[in-house]
């Protein structure tokens, strides 16, 4: 019977669990609860995965009603394989965070925390699955909200600025995603994704459909904080609690590309937007620079999470920098490196939150001579971090191998030579730290005995995310299949020429 | 003439947007920041449902001998919308006062002064 | 019929009147009790008076009875409304005119 | 006629949102806040949209304004003098609404009936709903079942936001409240009036969420409604003698129970073999089993929206009490 409904399991498992976990209200149960129902909805995902690629498109109309008049979930390879990495990254956090959060938030809270996890995963599901323009603003907001709480559960008081300036910024941006919305849905009358993009095409020079357009890329950008509008980011990832920064990081941010790559392919049409808006250039620019300026801002922080969020800010730009190469092999490079990135920076950010956990702060002092004191952890890290940089046998280096291939493929060699001077400056950051963990001594007022290994439950979840990290860098079949299929699905449902030079 | 009967709804609607989103980006002051938000939300609303008018039409309930209704979907919309906009004012609210707490101020440059950068 | 719309415009005239001398009041006068003071005069009197005016438009169905129910809690909330501010700012330690100038006077002498 | 009080109101919107920019006086701003808001509602009457004014009066210039207010007893009155540069945001701004008026100028005009919204998607709802659903209003039958899953997440929303506000502010038993009684205690004429109308605003929010079928009104509005009674006893009886009557912990499982209801409605349909939130499985006849449908979840709603809204309340009265005994 749960064959049909397979679709819908992802949203509602974590919607209906978080008021459970809630009522629960033991910690040590509502840990368990939690972590079960994410391990149930990544369960259901890998099975859409499997039916999405080889049945195609499902398509699931709530309430009975037929789309366009009800709301419609729409599972196809390129969304099941995101939700995959969103909902295997929340089981492997939840895991992790039952320890680390014992350290950082204060014991009443933890049900709290686990509720508003329980929301986000279902808000960040949402906004995958669903079909629906507008479904999609609700189910952001459902997952920024319960976002704000949990950057606002930092132990420092920064994390209160942090979280006001995350909340206005992303309201900014929601409010604008719906003005877009409104502008598309004055125009067609529709609020069906699939309808909308078979009518906007009678609108396609329509001044209108194109500030809703506009709107729209403003507004995801907010919330996938491309350059220069990343500014919240670097201070919510810093001052959250070690397993939020390693949950948003890895999904958050990757949710909202994907929404981006969803409305520039399969509602305006990539021709519309690269060929006629010249979308493609802004966006590489864009691009670019986030690589550049975040990573050499990355250079400078001694806050080693500071450093690895400015990390994801460059990271985002090789994202959306596949997307604006506008062939397959560059969105099919971007869509493996959410996948990519999600491994790593979920593995860098547990690393960090284990030293914060023995060492209790993540300075890049505190890191001297953690090496020998906590070898696991930083072996994870150094994986990581090589990964970030892009040493071969790590998924970094398919990624960018994936996405200097499709520069190439345009001649494009200026965007190679940049892909790799951009690696050059992810060595510096992480080796900076690297150098502080392996190279240097423990501080010496230090107590070696009090510095050691973090306890399993999270060591585990850092290591799967680590040998994923490894695996998928050797075997690359099933990434690559999954990411080229959703990759051509996308390009082939409008018949757009790919851009060669 | 007819360019202003048919848009000047809309072009007011879209000054007080920019009215809200100006109040947001430049007030220094957290609760300002909030309701400019609201405001800016606010007017996005009316948006939404001037869009559904239908002159000459009647509320969406049905009633013996009206043919003509306004368009009930940005209705539905917007009812959402209001709703989620009072949860963030909530949220943001909520902040404000646990900022007030630790920072004895809810004036953006102050605090910002108080921390080191980031 | 006839009668009724008659009597219901003096209504809403009046209820209108009401208003705007309650307006008027609201900005001219010195100090707040006597601002208070204006500005219930809006939102007692004049209110009534217009719905009562509506009440005599109406064709005494579901709507008359809605009207009369609002007629009745507007008359328990706004005098209500108006005492507990004046009484709220009496007790924050507010002085009326009179008694401010009082004050001066005393001070002076 | 419409058009000019339209325009009216329109204007009076922008003067307010104006004068909001240069007070410095923050009581004065949220008060201008809650008139904008009223404004606003008036204006969503005037446009035909008699559910959402009902809503934004009571969510956006009630709950909203109430809570900027106890925001402010705690966080000072008076914005300070900044000296901060208005050009970039002027710049911002100037840019985006200029986008935006380009925008407009190729939309269908306001008001006419051929507008492609007035033609796709919209006159099912219109025409077939009262016959598929069986309900007069037409904003309740979309709400509910068509967009049903919207609600489902705008119901959810507000859960968040009561997650967010306890994680903030924190959940106070009684004990921890002040011993001295608080609220009104010389406000005689307050406390009977009060006595008088708290029964009637609680009846009120029944009939607005029972009556939501057939006119404006629904869980929403209902939700709220009930929690302003609640709000008004808080007030003038004192919070210690408000939580006896409900208390915080409570209210949390209620929010949850709320949401499970409208959401078990949704699973007991995938039972019975419709898809997720497909009513009309639930009863043998469509029609009766979509009117079922709404009134659960619309009480599921309500359950929530009454909860949610009760407890934000009382965390930042707590925080006001707590910073009055200080």
């Amino acid at each position: 019977m749960l064959e049909q409904h397979l679709a819908v399991l992802p949203i509602i498992l974590p919607l209906i669990a978080a008021p459970i976990a809630l009522i629960l209200g033991r910690s040590l149960l509502s840990w368990g609860f939690a972590t079960l129902i994410s391990g149930l909805s990544c369960f259901v995902s890998w099975q859409l995965l499997v039916a999405a690629l080889s049945e195609g498109v499902l398509s699931y109309a709530v309430g009975g009603w037929p789309a366009p008049w009800g709301i419609e979930l729409r599972v196809d390879a390129a969304n099941a394989f995101v939700l995959l990495a969103v909902s295997a990254i929340s089981t492997l956090v939840l895991i992790y965070s039952k320890d680390s959060i014992e350290k950082e938030i204060e014991k009443s809270k933890h049900t709290l925390f686990y509720t508003a996890h329980l929301l986000c995963l279902a808000g960040l599901t949402g906004i995958l699955i669903t079909g629906d323009a507008f479904n999609l603003f609700v189910f952001l907001e459902i997952s920024s909200l319960a976002t704000y709480t949990l950057v606002s559960l930092g132990s420092d008081r920064r994390c209160l600025t942090a979280a006001f300036r995350y909340l206005v910024m992303g309201t900014i941006g929601a409010t604008f995603i719906l003005i877009g919305v409104g502008l598309l849905y004055m125009k067609t009358g529709t609020l069906n994704m699939l309808d909308l993009a078979s009518r906007i095409h009678f609108y396609e020079s329509s001044r209108t459909i194109n500030t809703g357009l506009a709107f729209i890329m403003v507004g995801v950008s907010i919330k996938l904080a491309l350059f220069p509008l990343h500014m919240w980011l670097p201070p919510a990832y810093t001052h959250a609690p070690s397993a939020v920064t390693a949950f948003l990081a890895s999904t958050a941010t990757k949710v909202a590309v994907y929404v981006m790559i969803r409305f520039i392919f399969t509602i305006f049409g990539a021709d519309h937007v690269f060929n006629e808006m010249g979308m493609d250039l802004i966006l590489m620019a864009l691009a670019i620079v986030a690589i550049f300026k975040c990573s050499y801002m990355a250079t400078v922080q001694s806050n080693v999470k500071t450093v690895l969020a400015y990390s994801s800010v460059a990271q985002i730009g090789y994202m959306i920098l596949g997307v604006s190469l506008v062939s397959v092999t560059g969105l099919m490079a971007g869509l493996i490196h959410i996948f990519n990135h999600a491994l790593m920076k979920g593995a860098l950010f547990m690393a960090v939150g284990a030293v914060f956990y023995r060492v209790g702060s993540v300075d890049i002092k505190a890191f001297r001579g953690l090496g020998k004191q906590m070898p696991l952890t930083m072996a994870a890290f150094t994986i990581a971090g090589l990964s970030i940089i892009g040493v071969p046998l790590t998924v970094g280096f398919v990624s960018k191998w994936y996405l200097v291939t499709g520069a190439l493929e345009q001649n494009n060699w200026m965007i190679a030579a940049l892909v790799l001077v951009g690696s050059l400056l992810a060595v510096v950051y992480i080796g900076r730290i690297l150098e502080a963990a392996y190279f240097q001594k423990l501080p010496e007022d230090t107590d070696p005995s009090t510095v050691k290994e973090v306890p399993w439950l999270m060591l585990a979840p850092m290591w799967a995310l680590v040998i994923a990290n490894i695996y998928f860098g050797i075997d690359t079949s099933i990434t690559t299949e999954a990411a080229s299929s959703a990759a051509e699905w996308l390009f082939q449902n409008n018949n757009v020429q790919e851009v060669s030079q | 003439m007819n360019l202003i009967l048919d848009y000047y709804n809309y072009w007011i609607v879209v000054f007080l947007m920019m009215t809200g989103f100006y109040i947001v980006i430049s007030a220094n002051n957290l609760v300002k920041k909030i309701v400019g938000l609201n405001i800016f939300q606010t007017s996005v609303f009316m948006l939404y449902i001037s869009m559904g008018k239908v002159t000459g039409g009647t509320a969406p309930i049905v009633v013996e001998g009206v043919t003509q209704y306004s368009n009930p979907l940005p209705h539905v919309l917007i009812l959402t919308a209001i709703v989620v906009g009072v949860a963030t004012t909530a949220v943001g609210l909520s902040l404000i006062v646990r900022i007030k707490r630790a920072y004895g101020t809810v004036e953006e440059n102050e605090f910002e002064n108080k921390d080191d950068a980031i | 019929m006839f009668i009724l719309d008659i009597v219901s415009s003096l209504l809403l005239i009046a209820g209108v009147f009401f208003g705007l001398s309650g307006a008027i009041g609201l900005f001219k006068f010195p100090d707040f009790f006597t601002r208070v003071h204006a500005a219930s005069v809006t939102d007692s009197i004049a209110a009534i008076l217009i719905i009562g005016g509506l009440l005599l438009q109406t064709s005494f169905d579901l709507n008359t009875a809605k009207l009369f129910f609002i007629l009745l809690f507007l008359m328990l909330t706004s005098p209500t409304a108006s005492h507990a501010l004046a009484k709220s700012a009496r007790h924050g330690g507010l002085l009326t005119l009179a008694e401010t100038n009082k004050d001066k006077q005393e001070q002076t002498h | 006629m419409a058009e000019f009080i339209d325009l009216v109101l329109l204007a009076m919107l922008a003067l307010t949102a104006l004068r909001v920019i240069f007070l410095k006086d923050l009581f004065a701003v949220v008060m201008l806040f809650g008139i904008y808001s009223f404004l606003s509602a008036l204006i969503f009457v005037n446009l035909d949209a008699v559910d959402v004014a009902f809503t934004e009066a009571s969510v956006g210039a009630g709950i909203s304004t109430v809570l900027m207010l106890v925001t402010l007893a705690l966080t000072g009155r008076t914005e300070k003098e900044n000296k901060r540069s208005t050009v970039l945001p002027l710049l911002v701004v100037t840019v985006t609404g200029a986008a935006l008026i380009y925008g407009t100028l190729d939309m269908p005009p306001f008001g006419d009936p051929n507008n492609p919204i007035h033609q796709h998607v919209a006159p099912r709802y219109i025409e077939e709903s009262p016959k598929e659903v069986g309900l007069p209003n037409m904003v309740t039958s979309v709400l509910a079942s068509y967009r049903g899953f919207d609600t489902l997440g705008e119901t959810v929303v507000v859960f968040s936001a009561a997650i967010g506000v306890i994680a903030l502010l924190g959940v106070r038993r009684r004990e921890d409240l002040a011993a001295e009684e608080s609220g009104f205690l010389t406000h005689h004429v307050l406390r009977v009036v009060a006595k008088m109308l708290i029964p009637l605003i609680i009846l009120f929010a029944l009939y607005v969420q029972f009556h939501g079928d057939f006119g404006p009104g629904g869980g929403f509005q209902a939700g709220v409604i009930a929690a302003a009674a609640f709000i008004l006893y808080a007030l003038v009886f004192g919070l210690p003698q408000a939580f006896s009557v409900v208390g915080a912990k409570f209210l949390q499982l209620m929010a949850s129970f709320g949401v499970l209801l409208y959401a078990s409605v949704g699973l007991y349909s995938m039972f019975k073999g419709g898809q997720f939130l497909d009513y009309s499985k639930l009863a043998a006849d469509p029609v009766a089993g979509q009117h079922y449908g709404i009134i659960i979840i619309e009480l599921g709603v309500g359950i929530t929206v009454f909860a949610v809204m009760l407890s934000i309340f009382y965390a930042f009265g707590s925080q006001v009490e707590r910073s009055n005994v200080k």
